[in-house]
């Protein structure tokens, strides 16, 4: 197994080659497969080191390849420590279950971005490879770095390489502000990385993640204060906001979605997101000695679901719901990591990755079919068009959603359950975010493959118009090419059967995925065995299955709301009037007053004749409407936050910066005898400064 | 005040070291400027004999035969580039020396 | 032969005589055979890597030569390698330069191979008075390098300024040095330590310690002493500009050190303090004055005025921690920054002024070697790993930790993130703009690429294997005396 | 008490004339001037044991540098004053109030901690074999301080080419 290096390697030399001879010299189709063959060899690999561990008795395999920071003597809590970091890469159950992640969803998508990227010019498409590629390589050194500074290197580089695939249509204006928005709130967020880091050095003397969960298992459990591992985990679920896209620093990750859609299904929904899930997740240990911060990473979590969640419900751009639905999800993720289940959490990081990357190829595969459009009201009945997206998007949703038995069900039902059993309060916020989910991922679905076809005409009289702007003739709404369909459908396997993995007990399964994660997860093989000790408060069975099904029923909830707005009510609203077919664009409520009132007064009779159920419908949508109406004010309450407090704290410290720079530029005066006034008074200040402390004492 | 201490040399050199300063920081001839900077350099010549002669070694007179030679070395070194300078912009005025700045 | 002058003493400056000797052999050349710039290229290099080697002769030892003025130990041996170095770059880059501005190539390696001399003396100088020759040997070699670019009125504006405000700040320097020599009554480094230490320092000696620090503050570039750096940066030829600001940043470095620390650790305490306030002010207004500059030469400037601040840690801390962090980060700021400025140069054509950040434009299209490299550089400059400038600056701060600055690490910290704005918007414009002069990738000359072999090396093996640089850098502060008073008072 | 008068009288001379050479508008004048300045210095120096300093500032002040200063300013002969041109931004009643202010700290602090500390340190004069203050010069610069004066010799001839250097016209 010391081949392990091999598989960050090897898309680093695709990217490399790609980079220095590609653009220059290759063809499209001889970059694509370079691109291609190196992931396509990492995933082989991958999957033969995956099985080796499978066999290991420990489950845990280091690779030291070489020494990288030579020993260098600091300054630690406990007297000077060597400040050595190897170049070393670990194989653990976390990792392993992390690289076939990063290497089989980016194999698909490096295979789905050969069409997808077609109509790039030849030295843009070798570009994007480059960049891809290069991603991988970063994203595997950071899943495989053994020590905080390689994981850091890995850290920096996919952060980079984000930036320059959000800005790779760098001549669009929003393209290259979403990368520097990217940047500068990533910049935040790795601040707060790089201090816990240190703080971990300074408390434990060493930065490897295995040492640091060993020493870090003999301190005292931080109940009552906040202690030192208290501040470690808090600066490191700083930088896991940041990448992970959490209140506050979120803002991000929806203007991302200006990259192209492969880039969003692999860096921003995928894997790049979920690294700060993973990182809390290897440092498990630690954040156990701090269950104050614990209880700050739930709630962040459940709090970023929900909100996300609301505004999920009214966008209208297909890639933006995509969006907020991952940071809703990526919530999920760390609120499972706060109430402990730090399995569970990784499995949803799994089960999220497929269906995910899913949903946004198939995005993508209804963007390419609509010549580059996003607008959901544009679209409408594509299932007609382009079955094979609709149908693995369809599996991604269901997935999404919770329905058993996709792989959503086992994970969300493992995060619920385990929240319940650690506090109600964040139980309820969540169910709530997973009807929710439902719904505008039914939403979604209905408003794109549903209904009738919206989009601009192409068969006759605006045949050129549109589509000769493109330098190209578009041909009306079409299914994609086979190189974009087959990993759609591999992963709508995925996305179906991954949950396979974790079937809980209460349904007869034995959640293998957290008996193999669970290593990763504790300080050392031996304090495994006295795991029953601090294990969790258990429900019954029963009782347990109770709350699976309630979750489900909210989820089915949610799917049969949208179907309720978006496919039948719209149908009969179709037969009642002509402009009835663009409601959606109407407000939610706003959408209902119309409709119920439409419906009485135009079938009174029938309404009188219906009796209860017309009674019933009333009532039930009067809570719709409320609903909708508080969740356009959550809504609109988060969309302010966003744009005026937390837009407004990022690009406070970016004026501040600039003003700054152009203060200093202006007394660059360019006057020499100016420069000389400086130096003087600068003498005169130090002078009065000595003057001041020596005799007047300060 | 009629002992003449090295503390009175050394005042004599700080008012004729600032009347230097002030010639550097008013005048925009460069050619005073640098006459300026050379009155900053035979205060620092003044207080280096005088403490020479207070602590009685040579070693400040030493340092002082080197001030005397760099400041030979800067005079021949500045003027030719006052002189390159004319050249292209026929003045000396150190306020029209902005070109680059910001 | 003067009494008291032994042939050891003129061993000892073996390498300072071979510079020396050198020097006139390539101005004797210049006038015998003035366009042979090959010649004199190799006549120069020659006598660079002579003096190199001679130097590698006495890097073990720690002794003082020539009647106690100079000392030949590793510190001075560091400092040596360091400056030769940075030269010998200097005029592997300056050779397509030259040929491109017209420029006679006798005088020009003259006065660097001068400059060099001054430098050495700067860093193995332990007497005010060697120190004070040595500075004004390498000051006077850069007044008028900086002004060689005799019909461009940038060149001749840019001599001025370095010239006014060198001679201004001159004096300023020297006027502290006279009050030392009037508070201890020598100018030996030892001397001034010894007469000093046990008792309580006086005013005039803070009034000394900030007069100097103004004058060598000048030399580092630090705020608010800076002011002359972007000006003259932008105006001088570029490869003037980048041994001004390396070879000449370092030696004065060397100087400062040897001065603050060797000579008044009594007062270490009010010197600490000094150089806070500078290292602070300077890496902040470096950074941010760094953000929106269009022109590359002056936001290398910038560049290495916030650089300068980030080495002013190593001198606060005082320690011999601190001092060999910073050597080190001087190795490995050397050849990243030299890189860079490398690359400006390539871009000089005989069409193409090539300084401003938007002749970059789609450099990667055009010669994606030269972009790779760049890139390489930025990330080393912003401190990203694995390059050399993430190892120097983990050291650094790590030192400034150590010695219980946390406050200066948070802020160098926070000056690293607000940098990599700035460089990374270099590698912008190189991959994501459009291209500023479409089909004409740059052309490197045989001595063009020595030069960015060697700083690509640098830039990437001493940050995958720091350990040799690391070694140099302790045995080279190791040798720098005063540490136990400046640790004591801390 | 004589001291004390010649002192004063050259103090005033000298202050005197500095401010002369930077306040005269005539750039030949303030060249006369100086000449005046540094002839006066030589005095001091006389007065305070430095015969041989007080030759070289004749000689290389007065003698060679003012020289060059006069060539200087014939050859740079200007149809206008010099000083026409003002830039608003100058910053030189600031320069001026610094200029006091750091006058003010530099004499307050050196008289006060005169008057505080009245035995100045003196370290051991260096013993030296010859007599009279022009052969113990030379033969301390001839010795102990022989490498910087190869080096300032070094440093001249670097002044010299560059003068040339920089001076002279293309052709």
């Amino acid at each position: 197994m010391d081949f392990i290096w091999l598989i960050p390697l090897l898309p680093g030399v695709g990217a490399a080659i790609n980079g220095l001879l590609g653009i220059r010299y290759f063809s499209k189709v001889l970059a694509a497969r370079i691109a291609c063959a190196t992931m396509g060899a990492a995933l082989l690999l991958s999957l033969v080191a995956f099985l080796e561990l499978l066999g290991l008795e420990h489950r845990e395999h280091v690779v030291t390849l070489a020494h990288w920071i030579p020993p260098i003597p600091l300054e630690t809590a406990s007297g000077i420590g060597a400040f050595e970091v190897p170049w070393a890469f670990r194989l653990d159950p976390l990792s392993g279950m992390m690289i076939l992640i990063v290497t089989g969803i980016g194999f698909l998508i490096h295979l789905y971005s050969t069409a997808y990227m077609d109509h790039e010019p030849r030295g843009g498409y070798v570009r994007f490879f480059c960049y891809l590629n290069l991603f991988c390589f970063f994203m595997l050194t950071l899943v495989l770095g053994s020590t905080f500074l390689v994981m850091f290197v890995g850290w920096e580089g996919v952060g980079l390489c984000s930036y320059l695939l959000i800005g790779f249509w760098y001549h669009k204006q929003s393209a290259s502000d979403a990368g520097k928005k990217a940047f500068i709130v990533n910049r935040i967020g790795d601040f707060g990385f790089v201090l816990g880091v240190f703080l971990v050095f300074y408390t434990f003397g060493t930065v490897d993640f295995r040492e640091v969960a060993e020493a870090a298992s003999h301190m005292p459990v931080e109940v009552a204060g906040f202690g030192v591992v208290s501040a470690i985990c808090l600066l490191l679920f700083v930088g896991a906001v940041g990448k992970s896209a959490q209140i506050p620093l979120y803002v991000w990750l929806p203007d991302a979605m200006e990259g192209p859609t492969p880039v969003s299904a692999l860096i921003h929904a995928a894997t790049m997101v979920t690294a700060g899930v993973y990182m809390v997740g290897r440092n498990a240990v630690l954040f156990e000695h701090a269950p104050m911060v614990m209880t700050v990473v739930a709630t962040v979590g459940a709090l970023t679901a929900l909100m996300a969640a609301t505004i999920g419900l009214v966008q209208t751009d297909i890639k933006k719901v995509l969006a907020y639905s991952t940071v809703s999800q990526l919530g999920y993720m760390f609120l499972a990591t706060g109430v402990g289940a730090f399995a569970a959490g990784a499995f949803h990081l799994m089960t999220h990755a497929f269906f995910k990357a899913l949903l946004f190829l198939g995005s993508g595969s209804v963007i390419h079919a609509m010549d580059e459009e996003q607008d959901m009201k544009k679209m409408g009945g594509l299932k007609y068009y382009m079955g094979t997206t609709f149908i693995t998007m369809f599996i991604g949703a269901i997935a999404i959603a919770g329905v058993p038995p996709f792989s959503g069900f086992f994970s969300k039902d493992e995060i619920l359950y385990r929240t319940f059993l650690s506090n109600k309060w964040l139980w309820g916020l969540a169910v709530v975010t997973a009807g929710m989910t439902a719904f505008y991922m039914f939403r979604l679905i209905f408003m794109t493959f549903f209904g009738d076809y919206r989009g601009p005409g192409w068969k006759h009289e605006e045949h050129g118009g549109h589509a000769e702007e493109h330098g190209h003739t578009w041909h009306g709404p079409h299914e994609s090419p086979r190189l974009m369909t087959v990993p759609l459908m591999v992963l709508a396997v995925g996305a179906f059967a991954a949950g396979f993995v974790g079937v809980p007990a209460a349904l007869g399964g034995g959640n293998a995925i957290e008996h193999f994660l669970e290593p990763s997860f504790v300080a050392t093989s031996a304090s495994h065995a006295g795991e029953a000790e601090h294990a969790v408060a258990h429900l019954s069975h029963g009782a347990e299955l109770a709350l699976m099904a309630f979750s489900v029923l909210v989820g089915l909830a949610g799917i049969s709301l949208a179907y309720h707005l978006y496919v039948r009510r719209r149908g009969q609203a179709d037969r009642l009037a002509a402009n009835w077919s663009v409601a959606h664009r109407v407000l939610l409520n706003k959408y209902y007053v119309d409709e119920a009132y439409g419906a009485t007064a135009i079938d009174g009779t029938m309404a009188s004749a219906r009796g209860l159920w017309t009674v019933d419908r009333r009532v039930v949508d009067g809570a719709v409407n409320g609903a909708g109406w508080l969740t356009r004010a959550l809504s609109w309450v988060s969309h302010v936050l966003d744009k005026y407090v937390v837009d407004g704290l990022v690009n406070l410290v970016g004026w501040i910066c600039q003003e700054g720079s152009y203060l200093f530029r202006r007394v660059q005066t360019g006057l020499i005898q100016n420069y000389a006034v400086a130096t003087l008074f600068g003498v005169f200040a130090f002078i009065t400064m000595y003057l001041v402390a020596r005799y007047v004492g300060v | 005040m009629m002992e003449i201490t090295p503390a009175h040399y050394t005042i004599l050199s700080a008012a004729l070291f600032s009347v230097g300063l002030i010639g550097v920081l008013v005048r925009r001839n460069i050619i005073i400027i640098f006459m300026a900077i050379e009155l900053m350099l035979n205060a620092v010549n003044i207080n280096l004999v005088a403490y020479a002669n207070e602590v009685e070694n040579l070693v400040g007179q030493v340092f002082v035969v080197f001030v005397i030679a760099v400041a030979a070395a800067e005079a021949a070194v500045g003027l030719g580039i006052i002189l390159a300078l004319f050249r292209n912009k026929e003045t000396v005025n150190i306020d029209e020396m902005n070109v680059m700045r910001s | 032969m003067p009494a008291g002058f032994s042939a050891l003493d003129f061993y000892y400056i073996l390498p300072e005589l071979l510079l020396t000797g050198g020097a006139m052999v390539v101005l004797l050349l210049a006038v015998l055979t003035p366009r042979n710039d090959n010649l004199l290229l190799g006549v120069s290099l020659g006598t660079l890597v002579a003096s190199v080697l001679s130097v590698s002769l006495f890097s073990g030892l720690d002794v003082t030569a020539a009647r106690g003025l100079l000392a030949v130990d590793s510190f001075a041996a560091f400092f040596k390698f360091i400056v030769l170095l940075s030269a010998g770059l200097t005029m592997l880059m300056s050779a397509p330069y030259l040929r491109v501005e017209g420029l006679k190539a006798g005088e020009y390696y003259f006065l660097i191979l001068c400059a060099t001399l001054g430098m050495m003396f700067m860093a193995s100088g332990v007497d005010l008075i060697t120190l004070f020759i040595g500075l004004e040997t390498m000051a006077v070699s850069f007044y008028i390098l900086a002004g060689f670019l005799k019909p461009n009125p940038r060149s001749n504006e840019a001599a001025v300024k370095y010239f006014l405000l060198g001679a201004f700040s001159l004096g300023v320097l020297l006027y502290g040095m006279s009050l030392v020599y009037g508070a201890t009554g020598t100018t030996s480094l030892q001397g001034i330590a010894v007469a000093l230490s046990g008792q309580s320092p006086s005013m005039v000696i803070v009034l000394a310690v900030v007069l100097i620090g103004a004058g060598m503050g000048f030399k580092i570039a630090a705020v608010p002493f800076h002011m002359w750096a972007p000006d003259v940066y932008e105006g001088a030829p570029t490869p003037v500009t980048a041994f001004l600001s390396v070879g000449s940043k370092a030696a004065s470095f060397a100087m400062l050190l040897r001065i603050f620390v060797e000579a008044l650790p009594a007062v270490a305490a009010d010197w600490s303090a000094l150089f806070w306030v500078l290292a602070v002010l300077t890496m902040t207004l470096g950074n941010i004055a760094a953000l929106t500059q269009s022109n590359l030469k002056r936001m290398l400037a910038y560049s290495s005025i916030a650089h300068a601040g980030y080495l002013l840690i190593g001198v606060v801390v005082g320690t011999e921690r601190g001092v060999a962090s910073m050597l080190v980060y001087l190795g490995v700021y050397l050849f990243m920054q030299l890189g860079a400025f490398a690359i400006v140069v390539a871009m000089r054509r005989s069409d193409v002024v090539g300084d401003e950040l938007k002749d970059l434009g789609g450099l990667f299209r055009r010669s994606p070697a030269a972009a790779f490299m760049m890139l390489l550089f930025m990330l080393s400059l912003g401190g990203i790993p694995p390059t050399a400038g993430f190892m120097g600056k983990v050291w650094l701060f790590g030192a400034a930790v150590d010695a219980g600055f946390v406050w200066l690490a948070v802020i160098a910290v926070a000056n690293s993130a607000v940098s990599l704005y700035y460089y990374l918007r270099v590698v912008v414009f190189m991959w994501m703009h459009e291209d500023a002069q479409p089909g004409s990738p740059l052309v490197f000359g045989p001595a063009m690429t020595v030069a960015l072999g060697i700083a690509i090396l640098g830039t990437v093996v001493f940050g995958i294997y720091p350990q040799l640089l690391f070694e140099q850098a302790q045995a080279a502060a190791g040798t720098l005396e005063g540490f136990s008073a400046t640790v004591a008072l801390r | 008490m004589a001291e004390a008068l010649a002192f004063y009288t050259l103090s005033v001379l000298i202050l005197g004339l500095a401010v002369a050479v930077i306040t005269t508008p005539n750039t030949v004048h303030s060249v006369v001037f100086l000449v005046l300045n540094f002839l006066c210095v030589a005095v001091l120096y006389v007065f305070l044991q430095a015969e041989f300093l007080a030759v070289i500032q004749v000689l290389v002040y007065a003698g060679g540098i003012v020289v060059l200063y006069l060539f200087v300013v014939m050859l740079v002969n200007l149809g206008r004053s010099p000083e026409e041109h003002q830039d608003p931004r100058r910053l030189g009643l600031i320069g001026l109030g610094l200029s006091g202010a750091v006058l003010l700290e530099l004499a307050g602090i050196i008289a006060y901690s005169y008057t505080r500390e009245q035995s100045p340190p003196v370290t051991a004069a260096q013993a030296s074999p010859v007599q009279g203050n022009i052969e113990e010069l030379g033969w301390l610069l001839y010795t102990d301080y022989l490498i910087p004066f190869e080096v300032a010799s070094v440093l001249l001839l670097v002044a010299m080419v560059g003068a040339i250097v920089l001076a002279r016209r293309e052709s």
